[in-house]
């Protein structure tokens, strides 16, 4: 290591320079696979252990909510609990049910884990940290997302159980219902941003508004109401909680999981918190301004790191909402999709458009297009929850 | 402030929106209907006061505004709107009197469930006579003339569920059809003779001297000038709606409606209708006064009907009970005073008569509604009486229009009016019995309404009824008021000594100084009417509901006559009831055994012919086409075999095809 | 003999095509033959692939929007499909396609 | 090259046939699946990146998950996912005309001679690109596409309802 090379070593050019550090060792012909199973090591790693403390965070958090005190016998503060958790998934039997089909109860969590990984591919981590430069990444990312429910369905199906096969049955429900809002809440970013390119995507977000507001598509009327049901989606998407009714134990027993024991249990574990960690990054990378400093003086703080920082307290909130919301009914989630989330999205295209027809408006004109814009969010999405709770009244439960 | 002709339209437009809006209006929606109606009244009373003061300007004039309303051909048929002294006093009376009768209405109809209904109708019938009086075209007065017609049928029928006013409606409107059919007649001859309706069109409508020329001059049957067939026709009209001898039956039983309906109809409009249509062609009637070999003038048969009618009403008059009866009949008689006076020739007397009768038999009319209000609803004056003391103002008013009614001298509206009818009788140089006629008429007015009054108001109270009662709400005693002043005042109009009135109507009259003898009779003649009128029922109050009147005690079979109202209803029921049964019966025969008959042969015949053809097409026809069919169902069977819908079939064979299209393609040589 | 890349792509698509073609002249399941169908219309869009790649006009790119297309009307075309399934199988309560012929001669 | 294409065709093929021959309808609909991955991995290879994930969006994500969802709801017992074996007469007749279909193509690709186009470098088309061909040249065509999809959903949907709507007072 010479001195000119640590010269140059900075914060934010520090991933990049250790992995031509490690490939400038090898010849040439052997470079760009070695820069792959690099990155591909890195982020199973880094995520690996990200989700090891998510699990930890998570029923942390749930035990402060829930007024107890959580994982707290192993290592410091229960630190050390992922670990043993992982060891005792290592160490249990794993049953496989005799009427079951070996095969596909086999591959279902690991094609799960497979697809939920391959999203990473193209989520840009930083200011230069992509795994791969896609020209249709965004699109990319969806279908491999698609594929996750499938496997739910075989895991569903393959374990030759009632309450698995009402478990796939309700995830392609759920998967029919949701994608659609979750691909048309995030075409207006498309439309404005011109690209399916996700570094484009963030590029396309930097600059700030009177020198200090970041231009974010969150910070715009149409941003948000995208962002408000990208999320939504995402969170029923990932079958989290309000919307996990494939794997809702009260109902189905924990549904097309109940069959599964020991290390493919953890598999399924392992594909969700992935799964939700890269829909939380999609959603910084096409709303939140990616990478991006949320004012221009933190700009010396590395990008990777503010993304981190988003996706985590993305993360935190699906947490929360997790332990706040109670579980919906399979009709009130369909109808909540067909006719509440998707007219939304469908408006908020409109309002898209509109916004990108008057982007020359200044002035005056921009208050009145900020305006039009909010009014083309709010009063749709005031007339139709009006319309769709009308006769819901608050529950009384008598003896509850 | 002056009104256009061409605006004319406007007043009876105003009642027929707020009659639209009544209508509409929900059952709920009293104040909304009764404003609106009341609202509409008002604003034509102030644009009829505006078209008055237009028409005074030239009372000589006759404004005209016409229009083609559709053609046919080259043939227009045209209408329009008329505007002289005459439409525009009438209509200024029409809408004041139904402007205060709608007022009172508000109150007498107050608790009506149908109350919005009602001013729907009253509003309907005040659009309707207001057309009437506007019209230019005897059309267009005849499609008021029936819209009116209509809006009586429906107002005396108002309470439907009562029979008698059911009955009594039907009758109206039957009545009143026979009539109009003689209208019609007399209409359409009239335009066949003149090819025009227009009443006034610059020299080419039929009230004009050309027209009027052509039809005294030509002769139909008997030697009757068409003039003279065509105004008795008309006559038939106006002696319907009049309530003429002897199409009279209907107007007393019309009184079954509520009173204000026989106050605005029974008594100050409709039945003037006709009145005024006499007046209104009042050239056509008197054209053949020109020919004197002509064997009968149409004015004469008015003349003779108009005394015979003010003799008949008055005479049935004093044996009635029903205190609405009563002025029905009297109302009865004073239109046949009016129709006397267009026969002898004054037809501006007529319309003197008739204004000043119609504020006072309105006020009448109103009074007895208000004491049938007081009294809750009794309206046999055998069982009121005392009402003097607690119906003041309802007592002082109906005073002030029995003694304008009766002739009482000088003061009143009716005495002038009067006046100048007798007057005008006895100078017609064809005959003095339609005078003698009315001057009988006189005594027996003053009467009957002596005997009404003393009934009535004094004595002791002889039912509980009137016992209870209390009087009437401003809503209804104000409009009284302002009748009663009215009922005074307007005879100063027409006096000997100022004819303003005569002279506004027709600026040719000029009055006759003189009569004062005439005067002194009439006088006399009131006197003695309401002095024997009080003698027999004013000295010795009647003490109780039962006791027998005096008359009647006196003379039983006559006064059971009267009572009877001399078996009019009977008569015809007897004699034009049982032709109509009868030739309904003969009608019922024919069609039965005669017409049924031949369309029984016909049918058979045709059954007969369908059972041959029936026989031929079954055998020769059908055999052929079956056989045929068979023979093309058996070959589409075989065929049919083909679709055996088996989709893996068809598929394959399209697999097949393609595997030998491309063959031959590729066999078949490369072009 | 070496074939040359288009002609590789257009027997790998053929094969595809009679792969589909004998599946839904074979199976008697409907959703099978459906999806037989559904092969041989890939099938289809891959010669508009190949035809495109290794065609005269690459840069025209009619042969990519036409496969665009063409995936957006399979796609409606299952949906129905799998529709009508759904209700053949309501009203015969099975859905052999031999037994769906109703509407035979 | 060559090789990579070799290998996704031999695959693509393979899970077809195989499909098309089992007995087990999921595991047809699943390898079916797997092969329309594989068509999508050929579009990949020859360049159409953004066919390639549509392929996958449509026909991974949606069309299959319309077929199991059919799959599951027309099976009379939901555990026997088995089917009737087919009549081996119809099954030779499907292997004769497939054949034939096969040989007769085979022998149409073989013979003709096809331009050797000199295409050596991958031809990209940008998604960019395609998206102002889309507009613009096609729009037409995208719009009716549009129409169709639409009219397709409310189709389907009528299609498949249950005539409760109407007749629900008869039934029930």
């Amino acid at each position: 290591m010479n001195a000119a090379f640590l010269a140059t070593l900075s914060l934010e050019l520090l991933p990049a320079q250790l992995r031509d550090m490690v490939t400038g060792w090898l010849p040439e012909p052997w470079r760009w696979l070695v820069n792959s199973i690099l990155a591909i090591a890195v982020i199973l790693a880094s995520f690996g252990l990200l989700f090891a403390y998510l699990t930890l965070a998570e029923r942390k958090i749930l035990g402060r909510v829930q007024n107890r005190p959580g994982p707290n016998r192993t290592g410091y503060f229960g630190l050390l609990q992922p670990f043993a958790d992982g060891v005792k998934a290592l160490t249990k039997e794993d049953i496989v049910p005799r009427g079951a089909d070996h095969l596909l109860h086999f591959l279902a969590p690991v094609a799960l884990l497979a697809f939920s990984i391959m999203t990473f591919a193209v989520l840009p981590f930083g200011r230069n940290l992509v795994a791969v430069e896609l020209d249709a990444g965004v699109l990319y990312f969806f279908a491999a997302g698609a594929a996750t429910e499938l496997a739910v369905f075989m895991a569903g199906w393959a374990s030759h159980n009632k309450y698995s096969l009402l478990a796939a049955m309700r995830a392609l429900a759920q998967l029919i219902s949701y994608e659609l809002p979750l691909l048309l809440s995030f075409v207006p970013v498309i439309m404005i941003a011109g690209s399916l390119s996700t570094q484009e995507i963030v590029h396309r977000q930097s600059g700030w508004m009177f020198g200090f507001v970041p231009q974010w598509h969150v910070l715009t009327p149409w941003g948000f109401a995208g962002f408000a049901i990208f999320m939504t989606a995402a969170l029923a998407e990932s079958n989290r909680s309000p919307f996990d009714l494939p794997e809702a134990e009260s109902e189905l027993i924990a549904g097309h999981l109940t069959e599964y024991s020991g290390f493919k249990y953890a598999l399924f574990f392992m594909a969700e918190y992935f799964g939700m960690c890269a829909l939380c990054g999609m959603a910084v990378t096409l709303f939140l301004g990616g990478w991006q400093a949320p004012l221009p003086f933190l700009e010396f703080i590395p990008s990777y790191v503010w993304f981190a920082t988003k996706m985590l307290t993305l993360l935190l909130g699906f947490i929360w909402v997790r332990c706040t919301f109670p579980r919906l009914r399979i009709d009130q989630l369909t109808r909540f999709a067909w006719k509440f989330l998707v007219p939304l999205a469908l408006i908020n295209l409109g309002t898209t458009a509109f916004w990108s027809l008057t982007s020359g408006w200044t002035g005056g004109l921009q208050i009145a297009r900020w305006l039009v814009a909010i009014a083309l969010v709010v009063i749709p999405f005031q007339l139709i929850g009006r319309k769709l709770s009308a006769g819901l009244g608050p529950r009384t439960y008598r003896y509850a | 402030m002056n009104l256009s002709v061409q605006y004319l339209w406007l007043i009876p437009a105003l009642p027929l929106l707020a009659a639209g809006i009544g209508a509409l209006t929900p059952r709920s929606g009293k104040a909304i209907a009764a404003g609106a109606t009341i609202g509409a009244m008002g604003l034509a009373f102030v644009l009829s006061c505006g078209a008055l003061v237009t028409a005074l300007k030239d009372p000589a004039a006759h404004l005209v505004a016409n229009f083609t309303w559709f053609e046919l051909g080259h043939s227009a048929v045209r209408l329009g709107w008329l505007l002289d002294p005459l439409t525009a006093l009438m209509c200024v009376m029409v809408t004041f009197v139904g402007l205060l009768i709608f007022i009172f209405s508000t109150g007498y109809m107050h608790e009506d469930a149908n109350f919005t209904r009602f001013f729907c109708f009253l509003s309907l019938f005040a659009a309707a006579m207001l057309g009437i009086l506007i019209a230019n075209s005897l059309l267009l007065l005849f499609i008021s003339w029936e819209l009116v017609g209509l809006a009586s049928y429906l107002l005396i029928g108002f309470w439907f569920h009562k029979p008698a006013a059911a009955a009594a409606a039907k009758k109206a409107f039957i009545t009143t059809r026979i009539g109009d059919l003689g209208f019609l007649l007399g209409m359409l001859w009239l335009s066949d003779a003149t090819g025009s309706l227009l009443f006034y069109d610059a020299g080419k409508g039929v009230l004009e001297t050309s027209a009027l020329t052509a039809l005294v001059t030509q002769t139909t049957v008997g030697g009757l000038a068409v003039s003279t067939a065509i105004g008795l026709l008309l006559f038939c009209g106006a002696a319907g709606k009049s309530g003429q001898f002897p199409l009279h039956v209907w107007l007393p039983d019309a009184m079954e409606g509520p009173t204000p309906v026989s106050a605005l109809i029974h008594a100050a409009t409709m039945v003037a209708a006709g009145v005024f249509l006499i007046a209104r062609v009042y050239p056509l009637m008197s054209a053949d006064q020109a020919i004197a070999t002509a064997p009968l003038h149409a004015l004469s048969v008015v003349a003779a009907i108009g005394a015979i009618t003010a003799l008949l009403g008055a005479v049935i008059a004093v044996a009635q009970n029903d205190i609405k009866r009563i002025l029905a009949f009297s109302t009865v008689s004073q239109l046949g005073y009016m129709m006397l006076a267009l026969g002898v020739g004054s037809w501006v007397a007529a319309i003197f008569h008739l204004l000043t009768h119609a504020f006072f038999k309105a006020l009448l009319f109103l009074a007895a509604g208000s004491v049938i209000h007081a009294a809750h609803h009794e309206q046999d004056i055998r069982q009121l009486g005392g009402l003097k003391g607690p119906l003041k103002v309802t007592f002082a008013t109906f005073a002030i229009g029995m003694m304008a009614l009766a002739g009482v001298p000088f003061v009143f509206s009716g005495f002038w009016s009067k006046e100048a009818i007798l007057h005008a009788a006895h100078g017609w140089n064809v005959s003095h019995l339609p005078f003698y006629a009315g001057l009988v008429a006189v005594v027996l007015t003053a009467f009957y309404m002596t005997r009404l009054v003393a009934e009535a108001f004094f004595g002791q109270a002889r039912s509980p009824a009137s016992e209870h009662a209390h009087e009437s709400p401003a809503v209804m005693t104000v409009p009284l008021v302002l009748l009663a002043i009215c009922a005074v005042l307007l005879g100063f109009l027409g006096t000997p000594y100022w004819p303003w009135l005569q002279h506004t109507l027709d600026p040719k009259f000029h009055s006759e100084p003189g009569g004062g003898g005439l005067m002194v009779t009439s006088i006399v003649l009131v006197a003695l009417g309401i002095g024997s009128g009080w003698a027999v029922y004013g000295r010795r109050l009647r003490a109780k509901a039962s006791a027998p009147d005096p008359i009647e005690a006196k003379v039983p079979d006559l006064f059971a006559a009267l009572a009877a109202r001399l078996g009019f209803d009977e008569l015809y029921a007897a004699t034009v009831g049982r032709l109509n049964t009868f030739l309904a019966d003969a009608a019922d025969v024919f069609d039965r055994y005669i017409w049924d008959g031949a369309v029984r042969l016909l049918a058979g015949l045709g059954q007969f012919t369908g059972n041959v053809t029936r026989e031929t097409d079954e055998n020769l026809v059908n055999g052929g086409f079956d056989a045929t069919s068979e023979q093309l169902k058996s070959t589409a069977k075989t065929y049919s075999r083909a679709q055996t819908g088996d989709t893996h079939g068809y598929l394959m064979l399209v697999a097949l095809g393609f595997v030998l299209l491309v063959l031959a393609v590729m066999l078949g040589g490369t072009r | 003999m070496s074939l040359s890349p288009l002609q590789l792509c257009l027997l790998f698509s053929s094969a595809l095509f009679c792969v589909g073609l004998i599946g839904a002249l074979s199976r008697s399941n409907t959703i099978l033959v459906l999806l037989g169908i559904e092969l041989m219309l890939n099938a289809a869009n891959i010669n508009f692939i190949a035809f495109w790649r290794f065609g005269p006009a690459p840069a025209a790119g009619t042969g990519v929007v036409f496969v665009l297309f063409s995936i957006a009307v399979a796609a409606a075309e299952a949906a129905v499909g799998l529709a009508l399934v759904i209700a053949v199988y309501r009203h015969q309560k099975n859905i052999r396609l031999q037994e769906a012929n109703r509407l035979k001669g | 090259m060559t090789l990579a294409f070799l290998a996704i065709a031999f695959v693509t093929v393979a899970a077809a046939a195989v499909a098309m021959a089992l007995r087990n309808l999921i595991h047809s609909a699943l390898l079916l699946v797997f092969n329309w991955a594989g068509i999508a991995a050929f579009y990949l290879w020859a360049g159409a990146e953004f066919v390639a994930f549509s392929q996958l969006m449509v026909y991974v994500g949606a069309v299959s998950m319309v077929v199991l969802f059919a799959v599951l709801l027309t099976q009379r017992s939901p555990q026997s996912f088995r089917e009737q074996p087919d009549s081996i007469s119809r099954v030779i007749g499907a292997l004769l005309v497939g054949g034939a279909v096969l040989g007769v193509l085979f022998g149409a690709v073989l013979s003709s001679r096809l331009a050797p186009s000199a295409a050596t470098a991958t031809p990209t088309i940008s998604v960019k690109e395609l998206g102002s061909l889309l507009m613009g040249p096609h729009a037409a065509a995208l719009l009716i596409v549009g129409v169709i999809l639409t009219v397709t959903l409310i189709g389907a949907v009528i299609i498949a309802s249950t005539d409760h709507a109407e007749s629900g007072k008869d039934e029930s």
